[in-house]
């Protein structure tokens, strides 16, 4: 459906734009999700164990 | 295993600290140096370490490859802790394990490292970076090197600095479980370790007053 | 896993864990190439042509204030004493903590430096060309850095002292990296002889970098 | 305790954290839906512009990002302020959290409209006054950012921060006045006029949804980011409690032995 629009002989500037903007805004989301996963595993860690020993480790 | 230094003379910024010392530690012993402060303590535990050149004397290990440096032979625990802060308590001490040490299989490299920090009452921080801890946590984080490298020689500069009493006392067990097994130790302190049969150096004596 | 390669992973993970340095320089990179302009008004002819030279003199300012972290906190805390007892030599000590820098330091702010291009209007065929050098000449600036960072560990005033030690010996690599550039837009041919003497220049530095930063950290141990 | 206001019940993280934990999806998914149909708009049915042709489609991204890119600065000063004085608990939560964010949106305002650039005035990037304003904007984020991460002592980071943030504000009226004030390449403004806008509203429309989309976009991803750098800080809380604990263990444990 995309490819049907025609932008004219400056397409891959306005094509380039916009890819810009999905790939700085999907860095973003990403780093955010993963960095909000990796607290709460961090805190679910620090939660759950009173006393951790090398048993646990395996 | 015997340690032999003969004759040593090490100055430090044009001022001769150690004037001639003689001296020899066999396997199984422990050896405090005494003194008052700029006696030369630290002095001689940095030149046989191999930081400071002596300028005249020698260090000489019977009993360990000749073919490597007697450095290699030593662990050097000084005033600072040698701790990276944004690095985990196991993080510390596993690099220390594989650069100090023999480079030991996956297993047993690993039971030694749990069993160090459960000597010195890390194992429930493991996880945590070293930057939460305190000072006297992060001392015994770096004495749990002592214990993951095996290493013969060790050169200890006022090792029981900020440990509470407990602490000092389990020191003093490490040490003693360390010459027990045939090492040698030689520390620098003004605190008595609980070293029984430990005998004395007194530095400052010979030395001539400039 | 030899001790080189610990070390080295240990320094690479540090410089992400503490990832404050690198986006300091890179950001120093930034507003330096940036303020170039407002100095020199906004021509761009004038930009375009001075370029390549901005953007290498900026790189080897922002490298320089990226230096003293090779060895100075690991002489701060002890470690250097502790690594000066393991059984890698210090030669290679302080070559896995070059290395390290050049990998945390040296090709971010080469990968940066065609971005920047962008600012002062640099002709687009001289970006393959700009990276390519910098590629090339930035081990130089770690390995000869390294030299400087462990000459004054304990200096007092250690930074302004390292600028002053360390920006003569990247002369060379300034020249030659520029000279490739220049070269090749003019020439097609005219890169290949420039772009060898600058990479002949970082194989010296990676061999005689860690050389004397070695001999200076043994003295300032004592 | 019923007639708290919105901001003294949002003072409190755990509150934070409840009324977030429904409303930020719920915000996420409303940005998604209508910048989806902002993108529509601008994409198939804006007509091209007469004199700028179809690159004025860069406009519909262009210009939201460099408004949020200001929006952000803007909730950093706020914030900043009712850190220094109002000592709200959140505020430093939020002025660190909107940092990368809108420094994200600015970088895009830098990047989509040196790409429009390129086709209007013939080069990627000029040193005019707008350009070069919103680039020093740039550099007050990373700055920020480059503060906080230098400080390893939290609250000393945040008065710090706090009073980077607010001497930065400055920015922001030049950057809006930029184009009035010097006479520069860049087009003055056209949406937010006096008497009112000077463009049709067949382009104006889609600006706006798109402007109205991305605007929710960042207070999802500023929500997210607070909540974020609220376990951030349970985490670290907890840390130092493990190590408290340990310590009070070995006290414990080391009383009957003397």
């Amino acid at each position: 459906m995309l490819a049907m629009i025609d932008l004219g002989p400056h397409a891959a500037y306005i094509w380039g734009s916009y890819g810009a903007v999905a790939l700085v805004l999907a860095a973003l989301v990403a780093w955010l999700w993963f960095d909000g996963r990796r607290q709460r595993r961090l805190l679910a860690e620090l939660e759950s164990r009173g006393v951790r020993r090398r048993s646990d480790r395996g | 295993m015997q340690l032999f230094v003969a004759n040593l003379v090490v100055a430090r910024g044009g001022r001769t600290i150690i004037d001639d010392l003689t001296f020899d530690v066999a396997g199984g012993e422990a050896l405090l140096l005494t003194g008052r402060n700029g006696a030369g303590k630290t002095t001689l535990i940095r030149a046989l370490a191999g930081y400071l050149r002596p300028i005249a004397g020698s260090v000489r290990l019977d009993g360990f490859d000749p073919e490597r440096d007697v450095r290699e032979a030593c662990h050097y625990v000084g005033h600072l802790d040698a701790n990276k802060a944004s690095l985990s308590v196991m993080e510390n001490v596993a690099f220390w394990q594989g650069y100090l040490g023999d480079g030991g299989s996956g297993t047993a490299a690993g039971d030694a490292l749990w069993a160090a920090l459960e000597r010195f009452g890390l194992d429930a921080l493991a996880d945590i970076p070293a930057a939460y801890l305190s000072a006297g946590q992060k001392r015994r984080l770096s004495l749990c090197r002592l214990l993951v490298a095996r290493r013969p020689l060790w050169l200890l500069d006022e090792p029981s600095v900020s440990l509470d009493a407990a602490s000092t006392v389990l020191l003093a067990d490490v040490i003693g479980e360390h010459v027990a097994a045939g090492g040698i130790v030689i520390a620098a302190t003004h605190l008595p370790l609980g070293l029984g049969a430990a005998r004395e150096l007194r530095l400052g004596e010979q030395v001539a007053m400039s | 896993m030899s001790g080189f390669m610990r070390l080295l992973r240990r320094d690479l993970l540090l410089a992400w864990r503490e990832g404050g340095a690198l986006g300091t320089a890179l950001g120093f990179y930034l507003v330096v190439v940036a303020l170039m302009p407002l100095g020199l008004g906004p021509d761009l002819n004038l930009l375009s042509r001075i370029a390549s030279g901005i953007l290498w003199v900026a790189l080897l300012l922002a490298a320089l204030l990226s230096l003293p972290r090779i060895f100075e906190t690991d002489a701060d805390d002890g470690a250097l004493d502790v690594m000066a007892l393991g059984t890698l030599p210090l030669e290679l000590v302080a070559g896995a903590k070059s290395l390290a820098h050049w990998i945390s330091t040296g090709i971010p702010l080469a990968i940066m430096a065609p971005v920047l291009g962008v600012l002062l209007n640099l002709e687009v065929r001289a970006y393959p060309l700009l990276f390519a050098t910098m590629l090339a000449g930035t081990p130089a600036i770690s390995f000869l850095g390294a030299i400087g960072a462990a000459l004054t560990i304990r200096a007092r005033r250690g930074g302004l002292l390292l600028a002053l030690l360390v920006l003569p010996l990247y002369v060379p690599t300034l020249i030659f990296g520029i000279t490739a550039i220049n070269a090749a837009l003019l020439s097609p041919d005219g890169f290949a002889a420039s772009f060898l003497i600058l990479s002949a220049i970082s194989l010296v530095s990676v061999v005689l970098g860690p050389i004397a930063a070695a001999a200076a950290l043994r003295t300032q141990m004592e | 305790m019923q007639n708290q206001s919105i901001t003294q019940r949002l003072a409190n993280p755990t509150r934070f954290m409840q009324l977030t934990d429904w409303l930020m999806p719920l915000t996420a998914a409303i940005a998604v839906v209508v910048i989806a149909a902002g993108l529509y708009l601008a994409l198939f049915v804006a007509p091209p512009d007469y004199q700028q042709g179809e690159t004025v489609k860069i406009m519909f991204i262009h210009v939201p990002s460099a408004w949020l890119g200001m929006m952000g600065y803007l909730m950093i000063a706020i914030s900043s302020f009712g850190l220094l004085v109002f000592r709200h608990p959140l505020a430093d939560v939020s002025a660190k959290a909107a940092a990368p964010i809108g420094a994200a949106f600015t970088l895009l305002a830098l990047i989509t409209g040196s790409l429009w650039g390129k086709p209007m005035w013939g080069t990627y990037w000029v040193w005019d006054a707008r350009l070069t304003s919103v680039l020093i904007l740039f550099f007050l984020y990373l700055g920020l950012m480059a503060l906080r991460s230098a400080l390893d002592d939290e609250s000393l980071a945040a008065k710090q921060a706090a009073v980077l943030g607010l001497v930065g504000v400055v920015i922001l009226p030049i950057i809006k006045f930029s184009v009035d004030w010097w006479n520069t390449l860049h087009q003055p403004a056209s949406v937010v006029k006096l008497d009112g806008p000077a463009i049709h509203s067949s382009i104006l429309v889609p600006l706006l949804v798109n402007a109205v989309g991305f605007s929710i976009l960042f207070l999802a991803l500023h929500m997210k980011a607070m909540r974020n750098e609220v376990l951030r800080r349970r985490v670290k809380a907890l840390r130092l409690a493990e190590v408290e604990r340990a310590a009070k263990r070995e006290r414990t444990a080391a009383a009957p032995a003397e």
